[in-house]
């Protein structure tokens, strides 16, 4: 089984219109635990990808890394910096692949959780962006090709509910300490949003 | 809550740059097409080690206002109190290059430094070396075993000042990075708030507090600090204030230190003297020498009320790169 | 309200004062036992005229801050927004004073005035000989009839700065006071107030005013102003600022002009540079060319919030004297 | 008739103690039309001159111009400077005397209005202290020298009678404009202590 670049560009609508859609919800969950702007930040990301959505190049490598630096110029906050971060993992990947072996979805997604680790110098279990990665990349690598879909979008929720009554220790989050403990992190929030949308669920 | 002057929130840092490079052509450009990039009107010489920093608006004079001769080549500007993008910071450091290389130097803020971070990875394929340096002089935000995680604040001032007057003698990348992080474990900081400042776009002060209340340890942001309770005199508060720094930092007899007493905002000059009057009389104490004491507004956070101290250990490079000429349209230095 | 930093209120004056010359021994010493006499730390050249000048406190850079090379020679500093003493005055002349008379050069405000006049009586006897120029600026606070009412405010800055290169260049008496009187003369200010600040001995702001309103045309003690609503956008100040400005001292194309948007205290450099993109975009519509703009904190009034704005029209004299070098604190020119 | 050294040393007693008994009425009078600071403006300048009471010349004129330095040494408010001119310029009239002609004291408190006029820059009929003084050296003009003590102590308070509902036009009280109607002027409040103490009323 393979993504296919078509594939690829219906799932970026689904989740440019999910980001619209999950816009306010996105701030007040981030209001409430930083600064507000996570919605702003996805919605203004999907929308430049989106806007260039045609013109994308065929190598989906070189595809990716474009949708990477739509999010890097288009924020400085920390989750399109993050996104971007683990778009380019997945693009060095497949450099040159006209499409993607749904086998290899896993690792494509542990590599991003790599990266963004490296990236954000934070550890996993902190209740953030990567450890709803780290639930996806477990859960799909167990899963039967067929499966995977499903059990990505199992991922995100048992992600969420996982870490609902730990406090936060990363980004600004951090400062709210035990106020954060019952409160869903934004970027897992937003995670969900964008791995529901991708597979179409 | 204080009142703001300004026309449409979303705009408040586009037009601040507007007017802040038609104010200052002399000193400022922009530059790119994000127009969040602030340059080097007259650029530094050739072969110059290029520093550029960056960060979230709202702190004025940092850091847009510290680019200039002596100081730094570029700035990142983000809105207010978020950070700039890696784009924005790419361009930054690509303007700030003149073949020597870029010491990318700001302060410890997660968004910052994940930023930066992409930002080198992004001219590196331009081959564009980069060095960093992270200012960590918030005492109040970490104990001394997790230094490394405290948040930049004032400090950077004195770290801008040396890395530029080092880079402007025309040292190599290697040393211009070593001065700036000499100067960065030279700075221990520590602020107290006494009320907030409004971020346009939100609308609202960042904290709430009494009206008879003050915050010991506050960071620039609003972010929570040591102790909150009755607002305490001036010669309390400079006391307490000089007891954390010196706590983390001991100073001893024959030490030359610079101190910085700064205004969060609108907190006026007769209070900084005022407070000052302590700091001075501590350090003497210690035995130490006063070089060059900063009073005034040089690390902001608009019109936040309150007041935070910067104590620079100095050595005799780090002295004399002080002392070196500097001008930009904040600060000047002969 | 407005927190405020410091010990005992009586004190407010004094420690601010103690402070300031401790920080700052290079350029200040306090003069004469009352401690409220604020000269040069190097006097000016013997045989120069010298310039002294005096108000009540709150307002730094003004008045003491002014005090240096190239601008004043000695200041007598009042309790918060009070007078000083006549004998503080004489005082002030006295020790500004060598032997080439001295200009008294401050702000119509009744007290100071009564203070100043009673000075130069008490000087008198001493053989020193004075004159006096009175800014009177604020275009707010009386029609252009009674032009001779008028508070000076910001405008004194300019008035400083080229009495003060026309004395340190070796003019005389006559000279130094015909200077001073064309800068008063060819400045207009006004300002907006957006919220009050706290005179410590009184512990209560100076006014009262809706977290929605503003008043335009307010003095900086609180003096009412012409009319008080609705705030309103940064574009709406400035531009109705300028109205005001421009109506009382016409611009015509080819004049040179320079200006400063000042903040009375709490409002940010962010937002007058905001405000600046009209001034500017208005000057130029008018035909003039925009010398040195200040951009700033100039004349304030501790915390309170709201700008400023001053029009100084410039012939080639006053223009090359505002250009002339200058040296204190808080303002150096090159 | 005339007022003696000893008679002057008496009456300045009496005027500082009045003025330490209306410190506060004074400080509250003129907190409501200016800055609040008139009670200490007097009690400073009256400590003042009681300090040096005992070390005054005995040349009427230099004692008068060292009371006249008490108030230009101590503040810096109106009061205290209008003050000072009024005692300097009685000063100059009386130096060499070694005491005062009460047939004089009409003039003398003429002289000393007009040059507080002067230093005021201020016209007559603006509700201010220079009132007060223009009501008592009328009064004490056209009443016999034995009816003088009376005519001043009436004078001061027909004069606060008379302006009390006419608005301030001068110094910081100008800035209440009609708010200052029917509010007594706090100078011409001082002005009736100075007089009523020191005349013995
Ligand atoms: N250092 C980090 N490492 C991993 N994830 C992070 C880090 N910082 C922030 N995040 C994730 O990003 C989310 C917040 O993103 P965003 O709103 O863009 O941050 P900010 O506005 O503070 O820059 C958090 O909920 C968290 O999931
Ligand atoms: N220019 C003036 N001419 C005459 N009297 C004046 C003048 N200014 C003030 N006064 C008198 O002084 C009184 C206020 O004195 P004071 O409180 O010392 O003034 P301030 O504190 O404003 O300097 C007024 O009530 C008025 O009687
Ligand atoms: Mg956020
Ligand atoms: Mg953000
Ligand atoms: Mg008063
Ligand atoms: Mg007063």
């Amino acid at each position: 089984m393979t993504i296919t670049r078509d594939m690829l560009l219906a799932a970026i609508d689904r989740v440019a219109a999910a980001m619209e859609r999950d816009f306010d919800m996105l701030n007040t969950a981030d209001g409430a635990l930083g600064d507000g702007d996570l919605g702003v930040t996805m919605s203004r990301g999907m929308r430049a990808i989106s806007a260039m959505k045609d013109d994308l190049p065929d190598d989906i490598g070189m595809a990716l890394f474009q949708c990477a630096q739509a999010f890097t110029k288009s924020s400085g906050s920390s989750y399109g910096t993050l996104m971007a971060t683990g778009l380019m993992s997945a693009a060095k990947a497949l450099r040159g692949a006209q499409s993607i072996d749904v086998a290899s979805v896993p690792d494509l997604i542990a590599g991003a959780r790599d990266k963004m680790q490296e990236r954000g110098k934070a550890d996993l279990g902190g209740k953030t962006v990567l450890d709803s990665l780290d639930y996806v990349s477990r859960a799909t690598a167990e899963a039967d090709t067929g499966d995977m879909v499903v059990a990505a979008a199992q991922a995100v929720d048992k992600a969420l509910d996982d870490f609902r009554d730990r406090p936060a220790t990363v980004g600004r989050a951090r400062i709210f300490g035990e106020k954060s403990i019952g409160l869903d992190d934004p970027g897992m929030l937003a995670m969900r949003s964008v791995v529901k949308a991708a597979t179409g669920q | 809550m204080m009142k703001k002057i300004l026309n449409n929130p979303e705009h408040y840092v586009d037009e601040m740059l507007e007017g802040l490079v038609a104010a200052h052509p002399e000193y400022y450009r922009l530059h790119g097409d994000g127009g969040k990039v602030v340059a080097r009107a007259k650029p530094g010489k050739d072969g110059k080690v290029g520093i550029v920093t960056g960060g979230g608006s709202g702190h004025l004079p940092v850091f847009t206002g510290y680019v200039g001769t002596g100081l730094l080549d570029a700035c990142a500007i983000g809105d207010v109190f978020s950070s700039p993008s890696a784009e924005q910071m790419a361009d930054a450091i690509r303007v700030a290059d003149s073949g020597a290389g870029v010491l990318r130097l700001y302060g410890n803020y997660g968004g910052d430094v994940m930023n930066f971070d992409m930002a080198g990875e992004l001219v590196e394929f331009e081959d564009i070396t980069c060095s960093t340096v992270l200012l960590a002089d918030d005492v109040a935000s970490a104990p001394p075993e997790e230094h490394e995680k405290r948040r930049g604040v004032a400090g950077m001032v004195y770290a801008f000042k040396m890395a530029g007057a080092a880079a402007e003698e025309g040292r190599d990348l290697e040393g211009v990075t070593a001065v700036a992080q000499k100067a960065a474990d030279a700075c221990r900081s520590i602020g107290a708030a006494l009320s907030p400042c409004t971020v346009p776009q939100a609308g609202k002060p960042t904290f709430e507090i009494a009206d008879d209340e003050m915050e010991m340890g506050m960071g620039i942001h609003g972010e929570p600090g040591v102790w909150r309770g009755k607002l305490q005199t001036a010669d309390q508060i400079a006391g307490e204030m000089m007891d954390r720094l010196l706590a983390d930092m001991p100073i001893s007899s024959g030490d030359r230190v610079s101190v910085m007493v700064n205004s969060l905002g609108a907190t006026p000059p007769e209070e900084l003297y005022i407070l000052y009057r302590t700091v001075k009389v501590r350090l003497e104490e210690a035995g130490a020498t006063i070089v060059m004491p900063l009073v005034g507004r040089y690390a902001t956070s608009m019109e936040m009320a309150g007041a935070s101290f910067t104590l620079c250990k100095l050595d005799e490079e780090l002295e004399n790169l002080l002392q070196a000429p500097c001008d930009c349209a904040f600060w000047r230095v002969e």
